[in-house]
């Protein structure tokens, strides 16, 4: 039912208008003011204006278009759904937010060309917006690859170190695995009907064993994108590489938009329904969520900690995911729609935490030049703005009530509940385990972002020079703000989110929770009885009780206030030194888990003038999984050589031999 | 009458250039040569398209939609491989790698490759096919060895003796193809060899013979191709040689006698009824694929780095062929076309990259983006590019190879991507390091001559987007002749 | 879920303030108690009250580096433990409020105050505070999922994850035997100790660096703020235990506060299963040893795994 | 028609194939090329008496062709050239004689067990002789493949170029004839630039053994 194409050509034009900005940069490719302050803000307009194509397009019916461009058999196609819709509505918005952040954000003299880096961004963000929008496999490979490219020229803007040039390879050389496997993927999902069209795809009839090479092909395809564990190497390593803006849009959009593709995959492409799989990506996703905390935690480099806390959220995502399909699998299309609902939820609120806490991130490495936690502290004082923009996003992230992370995670745990529904007995059994898991993940997040946020912006500057540091210009502020705003309105008003969400669980599931209970503060997305959550009234009770208890105080109060310095056990003051450190704040879950991690430590000796203790943390599966593949691969070049040895004799003889050998066998 | 002129221009500019090239004038009477060889292409491929396939000399010389963008792409190259030679070969004799004279032997027999190249595309005999074959390598090799340096004279003699002999291979093949034909066409006059003659009563050759011939000529024209086993000869010719000279090598010559065997598997395929040639030509190509990516790894000459990328690609190109069927027949000629762009582009680069640094060694050449900005945008783009990454158009022929193997080949399927896992890690991390990092002491910089590279890339840049209506037209006419 | 009248409401919050100001007479009790069992006199039963009133009569003394995130948190504990007392069903079981958190809610308030709680340590940059802060999250990150796993029980079998709804199955449905409950009983009461910071896990009343875990993160503080900490971990522990009678001893709770009769069964009832639980929990209290603080993580852990239990034997063998 | 013809082509086929044996077994480079002049001989004689005994034209150019090549040319260049660069003996095989001879006997009889089916279908009267013109191109082959000199290499290869002729020849009554003059020029052409090239090798490493030219490898 294709309606009226003004959200889809708006889409279009929206990204036109991307690919546009990109490059007029290069019209002054040195023009600091040009590129930033004029460029960038109006990438942050179109941002907001692809948020409300978006939102536009979700109470409509699906839009098609058809460009002229690709194939002369396969000119790309574009569809606009409501799936489509809700990403959009995530890439716009966060977009927008991070874009006019990035405006206030680049300095001269800082690796690439800003009008250079703007056409990345731009071609970035565009490409973005087309694989959420790409309706046929080339498009949608087109546009996949181009956002693995104009991200990895992101993440190398830096290209003078030789660790962020490591990342960079690390990164595409993932990426381009991962994309061969959703090639492949839709090579098997056409089902040879020689039509690469999704809406073939649709129609396509797959055998069990076909449908389930798709399914492992994909997940292998987007998880590698989307960092689940083992292929989750590249991340830490990528998205602390690259500047503080991209790193956002990374973690934030990106990662969602490989969630995206395995939602669009699995979801509307996939039509076979084999109750294992959910089975699988749960168990991923349970992996990925606990793995990522738990290095999340023990980690001293704070852009390093959020990606790793990125690689628990898209756990988390997976985690949803894997229950969608269980529900899907075994015919409760209701319970599926709440898992999905969950897992685009939580997408959503990803997108925006985590945008935040990069931003926040990269205003203190402006500001300080430091991203060792180690060297930080007590910014709260002197980054007001970004130390308080920041602890709305640290909040989000920990999963903490009335923000919004705790409202997906709640979502979650709901749909979980209705697992015993499923008539299969080991799924019963397995679901608690991967509640307890899920709560555990939630829970040792908590614990990440008090050390995240405790350790950066709040005790004493660790560092002189953190004295000097100043907070974010207006442009940078307004970029934080409208991120925090919508970790708090989508906090805030789940009900209403809900039923933006609810046309693409309709669209996907046929089938979506009870929405006459959605209007209004209350959120019940079952029954009220069975589960009620008004964050609004939540919020409205902590604040009114906050105030009535000031009030209180203040009328029953007469001291004074005095400022003293802390209590330094009587005797000696007190210095930033003894504060506890990064490391410090990680040990108890360092030695809780230590049979996780292969650590390398430096103890210092009694006798050491300057004593010195490190522990450097590594992950295992490095040496399990990478290290093996890596060392076979090279063995076996080594051993290619040896067909090349410069003889031209041997070489004549090969010949021989191979006409030999082709006579032999056509004889 | 294009046809003649295409062929005449290039013979004429051959002798001319041969007796005149040591003149100060003489490159850009190259450049001017080979631009009125393009004129004369463009005008055969307008015809072309407004007749359908032509013919010339009493069906002597033909182009159908198969050839005509392999001559308009010769054709085209040759004209911008003459642009870049034109600064490129100053340079070097500026830094005295070569002298007049040498100048004036590689001007001659430039002109007298792409005429053996346009030769072997419009002929429509397969014993002219095959003589033009063994021109093109007596006009190369010589200039492998053009600065007769002790590897150049080593590679030249190994690239001369490995094709000479897989030549001769093809000629037993042809003579057998001959005697099959001959019975049925008759051996009086020269319509036994004729390729739209065999065409036509392909079905009645005898299968046996054919079968045979087929892997004479397989193993024969597979050697100047490079399929593995056979390829030996080609990562050495290709980095002794001039870097014009490398280019041509890897975009044009491995074209043509791809072009070759892809003519002899028409007529085998139809006269086997036995899907041999194109399980050969598969197992040719993933053997050649897998190999050539592991050997990508070991690597440490800049030159021969793309020389064996070369390889691999010609392997996908030669798996995709050997499948056959009308998707994968177009993915392998976009194939063909793209690989040539980008590889000769990418050699460019690299002769480029080679002067400002005065080394082939790729551990030595670093911070090409701060050495010269376009230098190293070229060749990382070109690297990209030749990686698959879109919007680059070998992305789309590789998405069309995989999708198509994955779906009617479904075991090849691993070795595919493991060939293509391989090469990129191998390939990229040596360019990645070449292109980034910390610039070194200041090295030689000469003035960058990167037009024809950049045309290059952005044809390959418009072909992953866009593919011109009659572009297309002529692969899937192609296509569906090469069924 | 009733239907929200404005006696509902009014009926609510003024069981909500009278829980507010009740709470410190249990930790009074249970201190009591615990002197008893001691063979102490003990302070009596108001002395948490008279200790608060007297911090509310000092100045305070705020740390010169001290951000205003140290002087909300106060405030933000109390609060939230409030809003906690106005959701867990005490006396009757038709909780107006109880729609803006259910028990998964419940726990995510939980663990704001705890974040919170943990920021504010760190915020002075004292050795002490971070200290805390950490073992503070150290045991929040265990207790919290057993709590969860211990509503998830529940949960499943009353078919509802809201507390009232789940109070009100236990309570006006026929008496059924779940064993895993029992479970979920011992691994709340766990958690209980745990988060409420009574021995065996940690020591109310030391100041002992090497195993204090609550109060090194509220040493910066000092006067009102203080007395406000202290009134909301009295209130914690008053909700805590509220949570647990509502779960597994629902019997005596009224349905709705209009309800005369039921009330005047509710109230004597409240009143003596609070007496009985404190002094029960200082009868743990007095019989354990303070745990070694590496210990604690392996408490919490057996904690987890016995909720765990309890969530399995409710689904393998329904009930 | 009588068998004569046929009986001479045979005698001149399997004269041939001695003839390879020969260079095959042979450590003399001067010799060798007399027995490549040999061959030609036989080959141009084989190819005269085909044409003789089909009447067809362009077989005597062909056999006047090969009889100025093959005869008088090329051995005549080979002797200058060998004699310049001194490079009379062949230094030693990579295979010791009778291996390389047994392998030679083995390919001689998997080209005639290759060749049986094909040659039934001819209908030419020289059905037998395509065995024969295969073992000598893959004797020609072996020869390149054993051999450490790099004139024995283009001897080697030039014997293999006969080895192809006498196959067209025998079987199909020679190629077209623009093809066989275009084959007798690259031929001609070729074996200027191995000239060429024989000097730079001397010129650069002092040698002909191409054990020298093995720098270029995968190391």
């Amino acid at each position: 039912m294709a309606g009226t194409h003004t959200e889809l050509l708006g889409a279009v034009d929206i990204g036109a208008g991307w690919l546009a900005i990109g490059l007029l940069g290069l019209l002054r490719p040195r023009g600091m003011a040009w590129v930033a302050r004029i460029l960038f803000p109006l990438g942050s307009l179109l941002g907001i204006a692809l948020a409300t194509a978006g939102i536009l397009a979700l109470s409509h019916g699906v839009e098609t278009l058809i460009l002229p461009f690709g194939l002369p058999e396969l000119p790309f196609h574009l569809r606009l759904d409501a799936l489509a819709a809700v990403f959009l509505i995530l890439l716009g918005a966060t977009a927008a937010g991070v874009s006019i952040f990035a405006a206030g954000y680049f300095r001269p003299g800082e690796g690439t060309a800003p009008g250079l880096l703007g056409l990345q961004y731009h071609v970035f963000l565009a490409s973005m917006l087309f694989v959420v929008l790409a309706d046929d496999a080339l498009a949608f490979m087109m546009a996949w690859e181009s956002m693995a490219l104009s991200s990895y020229f992101l993440v190398t803007s830096q290209h003078r170190l030789p660790e962020i040039r490591k990342a960079g390879y690390l990164y595409l050389l993932v990426a381009h695995l991962g994309a061969a496997a959703i090639v492949l993927s839709f090579g098997v999902l056409q089902g040879g009907s020689w039509q690469f069209t999704f809406e073939a795809m649709r129609a396509a009839q797959l055998s069990p064993v076909s449908a389930s090479v798709v399914f492992f092909l994909s997940l292998f395809g987007f998880g590698a994108k989307a960092g689940i564990v083992p292929l989750h190497v590249w991340l830490p390593e990528a998205h602390p590489a690259a500047p503080s803006p991209v790193s956002a849009l990374m973690s934030g959009v990106m990662l969602e938009i490989a969630v995206y593709g395995l939602l669009r995959m699995n979801l509307d492409l996939l039509h076979g329904q084999v109750w294992w799989w959910g089975l699988v990506t749960l168990g991923l996703g349970l992996l990925t969520a606990l793995y990522g905390v738990l290095f999340a935690a023990v980690q001293t480099d704070m852009k390093r900690l959020l990606a790793y806390s990125s690689i628990e959220n898209i756990g988390i995502i997976f985690v949803g995911l894997g229950l969608t399909l269980i529900f899907r699998a075994f015919h409760l299309p209701a319970f599926a729609a709440l898992a999905l609902a969950a897992t685009l939820y939580h997408c959503l609120n990803h997108a925006f935490a985590k945008s935040l806490l990069f931003l926040g991130t990269g205003s203190v490495l402006h500001a300080t030049g430091e991203r060792n936690l180690g060297r930080l502290g007590g910014l709260i004082h002197r980054m007001p703005w970004v130390a308080w923009l920041a602890l709305v996003g640290t909040l989000a992230i920990a999963g903490i009530p009335p923000f919004n992370g705790f409202v997906s995670e709640w979502l979650l745990l709901q749909s979980f509940l209705f697992t015993p529904s499923i008539p299969h007995e080991f799924i019963n059994m397995l679901l608690p385990l991967g509640a307890a898991g899920l709560t555990l993940a939630a829970a040792l997040a908590a614990y990440l972002m008090v050390k995240f946020y405790g350790i950066i912006f709040l005790g004493q500057p660790r560092e002189a020079k953190l004295a000097q540091a100043h907070d974010c210009g207006w442009l940078e502020r307004i970029g934080l703000l409208w991120l925090a705003a919508g970790c708090v309105l989508l906090g805030i008003f789940p009900a209403q989110v809900l039923a933006l969400i609810s046309h693409a669980t309709l669209e996907l599931l046929h089938a979506t929770t009870a929405p006459p209970l959605w209007h209004g503060l209350l959120f019940a997305p079952v029954s009220p009885e069975r589960a009620a959550y008004s964050p609004a009234l939540f919020l409205f009770g902590i604040a009114a009780l906050v105030c009535l208890a000031m009030f209180i105080v203040r009328i029953a109060y007469h001291g004074r206030i005095r400022r003293a310095h802390p209590w330094g056990c009587g005797g000696f003051a007190l210095t930033p030194r003894m504060q506890d450190t990064s490391e410090g704040f990680g040990q108890p879950i360092r030695q809780i888990f230590e049979p996780f991690f292969s650590m390398r430590r430096e103890l210092p000796s009694p006798f050491d003038a300057a004593p010195h203790y490190r522990v450097q943390i590594e992950d295992r599966l490095w040496r399990w999984l990478y290290v093996p593949v890596v060392s076979m691969v090279q063995r076996i070049a080594r051993a290619t050589g040896a067909i090349q040895r410069g003889r031209i004799s041997s070489y004549l003889l090969y010949s021989f031999v191979t006409l030999l050998v082709l006579l032999i066998w056509v004889l | 009458m294009a046809m003649l002129l295409l062929l005449a221009i290039p013979l004429a500019g051959a002798l001319f250039l041969g007796l005149t090239g040591n003149r100060r004038w003489a490159p850009e009477g190259n450049a001017l040569i080979s631009a009125a060889t393009l004129v004369a292409a463009i005008w055969l491929t307008g015809s072309v398209d407004a007749k359908g396939t032509v013919f010339f000399l009493g069906g002597q010389f033909f182009v159908d939609s198969f050839s005509v963008f392999l001559v308009a792409l010769t054709a085209l190259i040759g004209f911008t491989t003459a642009l870049f030679s034109r600064s490129y070969m100053r340079v070097e004799v500026q830094h005295a790698r070569i002298g007049g004279g040498r100048m004036r032997l590689y001007l001659g027999l430039y002109q007298l490759f792409i005429f053996t190249m346009l030769l072997a595309l419009t002929s429509n005999n397969l014993g002219i096919l095959w003589v033009a074959m063994e021109g093109a390598t007596l006009a190369t090799v010589l200039l492998v060895s053009l600065y007769h340096t002790a590897a150049g004279i080593e590679a030249a003699w190994k690239y001369f003796i490995l094709c000479g002999v897989g030549i001769a291979l093809a000629l037993f093949g042809t003579v057998l193809m001959y005697f099959a034909a001959s019975k049925l066409l008759g051996s009086q006059g020269t319509n036994a060899l004729l390729w739209t003659q065999l065409e036509q009563v392909r079905g009645q050759l005898d299968a046996r013979v054919l079968s045979l011939a087929f892997v004479f000529l397989l193993v024969g024209y597979g050697t100047k191709v490079g399929l593995a086993p056979l390829h030996n000869w080609l990562p050495d010719a290709h980095a002794e040689g001039p870097a014009p000279v490398s280019a041509v090598l890897s975009g044009l010559l491995l074209n043509v006698a791809l072009y070759a065997v892809v003519r002899c598997k028409v007529l085998v395929a139809g006269a086997a009824h036995s899907a041999l040639a194109g399980n050969l030509m598969m197992g040719f190509g993933l053997l050649t694929m897998t190999l050539a990516a592991f050997l990508l790894w070991r690597q440490k000459d800049i030159k021969r780095l793309f020389a064996y990328s070369s390889v691999e690609h010609m392997g996908i190109a030669t798996f995709a062929f050997g499948m056959g069927g009308p998707v994968a027949n177009f993915a392998a000629l976009l194939h063909m076309t793209v690989h040539s762009l980008t590889k000769s582009s990418l050699f460019f680069t690299a002769g480029e990259a080679a002067q400002k640094t005065g080394t082939q060694l790729m551990e030595k050449i670093r911070s090409l983006l701060t050495l010269s900005p376009s230098t190293g945008w070229a060749l990382m783009l070109g690297t990209l590019a030749i990686l698959g990454m879109p919007p680059f158009g070998v992305f789309t022929s590789e998405f069309l190879i995989l999708i198509t193997a994955v779906r009617d080949h479904p075991w090849s399927t691993p070795f595919l991507l493991l060939a293509l896992a391989v090469a990129f890690s191998a390939i990229f991390f040596r360019v990645q390091a070449m292109v980034f990092g910390e610039s070194p002491p200041s090295q030689l910089s000469p003035r960058s001559s990167l037009v024809p590279t950049f045309v290059h890339l952005g044809l390959v840049l418009m072909l992953g987007v866009y593919i011109p209506l009659h572009l297309a037209q002529w692969y899937n006419a192609a296509a569906q002749l090469l069924g | 879920m009733g239907t929200v009248t404005l006696t509902a409401v009014l009926a609510q919050g003024t069981a909500t303030v009278m829980a507010v100001l009740a709470a410190p007479l249990l930790l009074g009790w249970l201190n009591q108690c615990r002197a008893w069992l001691q063979n102490r006199s003990g302070p009596g039963l108001l002395q948490p009250y008279r200790q608060i009133r007297k911090l509310f009569h000092k100045d305070a003394v705020i740390a010169s580096n001290a951000s205003p995130l140290f002087r909300l948190v106060p405030y933000v504990e109390l609060a939230s433990m409030a809003l906690a007392a106005a959701i867990i069903p005490t006396l009757w079981t038709r909780l107006p409020f109880a729609i803006a958190a259910d028990s998964i809610a419940l726990v995510g308030l939980f663990a704001m105050s705890r974040l919170f709680l943990a920021l504010a340590a760190m915020d002075i940059g004292t050795a002490f505070g971070s200290l805390g802060a950490r073992r503070e999250m150290l045991v929040g990150f265990l207790a919290e999922p057993a709590l969860l796993m211990v509503f998830f029980t529940t949960s499943l079998i009353a078919h509802s994850t809201s507390l009232p709804t789940i109070a009100d199955g236990f309570a006006h449905q026929p008496f059924v035997l779940y064993p895993s409950l029992a479970f979920a009983c011992v691994a709340f009461l766990m958690v209980l100790l745990a988060e409420n910071a009574r021995i065996p896990v940690d020591n109310p009343t030391t100041h002992l660096e090497l195993t204090m875990i609550h109060e090194a993160t509220v040493l910066e503080y000092s006067a009102r703020h203080l007395a406000l900490i202290e009134w909301s971990a009295a209130l914690k522990l008053f909700n805590y235990v509220c949570i647990g009678l509502a779960l597994f001893l629902p019997w005596g709770l009224a349905e709705r506060p209009t309800d005369p009769t039921g009330l005047l069964l509710a109230v004597p009832a409240l009143l003596l299963k609070l007496a009985v639980t404190g002094s029960g929990l200082a009868l743990i209290e007095t019989l354990n040893a303070k745990m070694r603080i590496f210990r604690a993580p392996e408490f919490l852990a057996t904690a987890f795994l016995l909720a765990m239990l309890g969530l399995l034997v409710r689904l393998l063998l329904g009930s | 028609m009588t068998n004569l013809p046929l009986e001479l082509i045979n005698t001149c086929a399997a004269l041939l194939l001695l003839l390879s044996f020969a260079m095959l077994s042979q450590r003399r480079v001067l010799t060798q090329v007399d027995l490549y002049a040999a061959q030609g001989l036989v080959l141009g004689v084989s190819i005269l008496i085909t044409a003789w005994n089909t009447h067809q034209p362009h077989l005597y150019y062909s056999a006047g062709l090969t009889l100025l090549l093959k005869v008088l040319v090329l051995p005549f260049i080979l002797h200058r050239l060998i004699r310049r660069l001194d490079a009379i003996w062949e230094t030693e095989t990579l295979l010791n004689m009778p291996s390389v001879l047994l392998i030679g006997l083995l390919l001689v009889m998997f080209a005639f067990v290759l060749a049986q089916p094909i040659s039934e279908l001819a209908t030419t009267l020289t059905r037998g002789t395509l065995g024969i013109a295969l073992a000598v191109v893959m004797l020609a082959f072996l020869m390149m493949i054993t051999r450490r000199k790099a004139v024995t290499q283009v001897v080697g290869f030039l014997a293999m170029e006969n080895g192809l002729l006498f196959a067209a020849a025998s079987t199909t009554y020679g190629m077209p004839m623009v093809v066989e003059l275009g084959v007798g020029l690259d031929v001609l052409v070729g074996m200027f630039i191995l000239g060429i090239f024989l000097f730079h090798i001397r010129e650069q490493f002092e040698s002909l053994d191409l054990s020298h030219l093995e720098s270029l490898k995968e190391d």
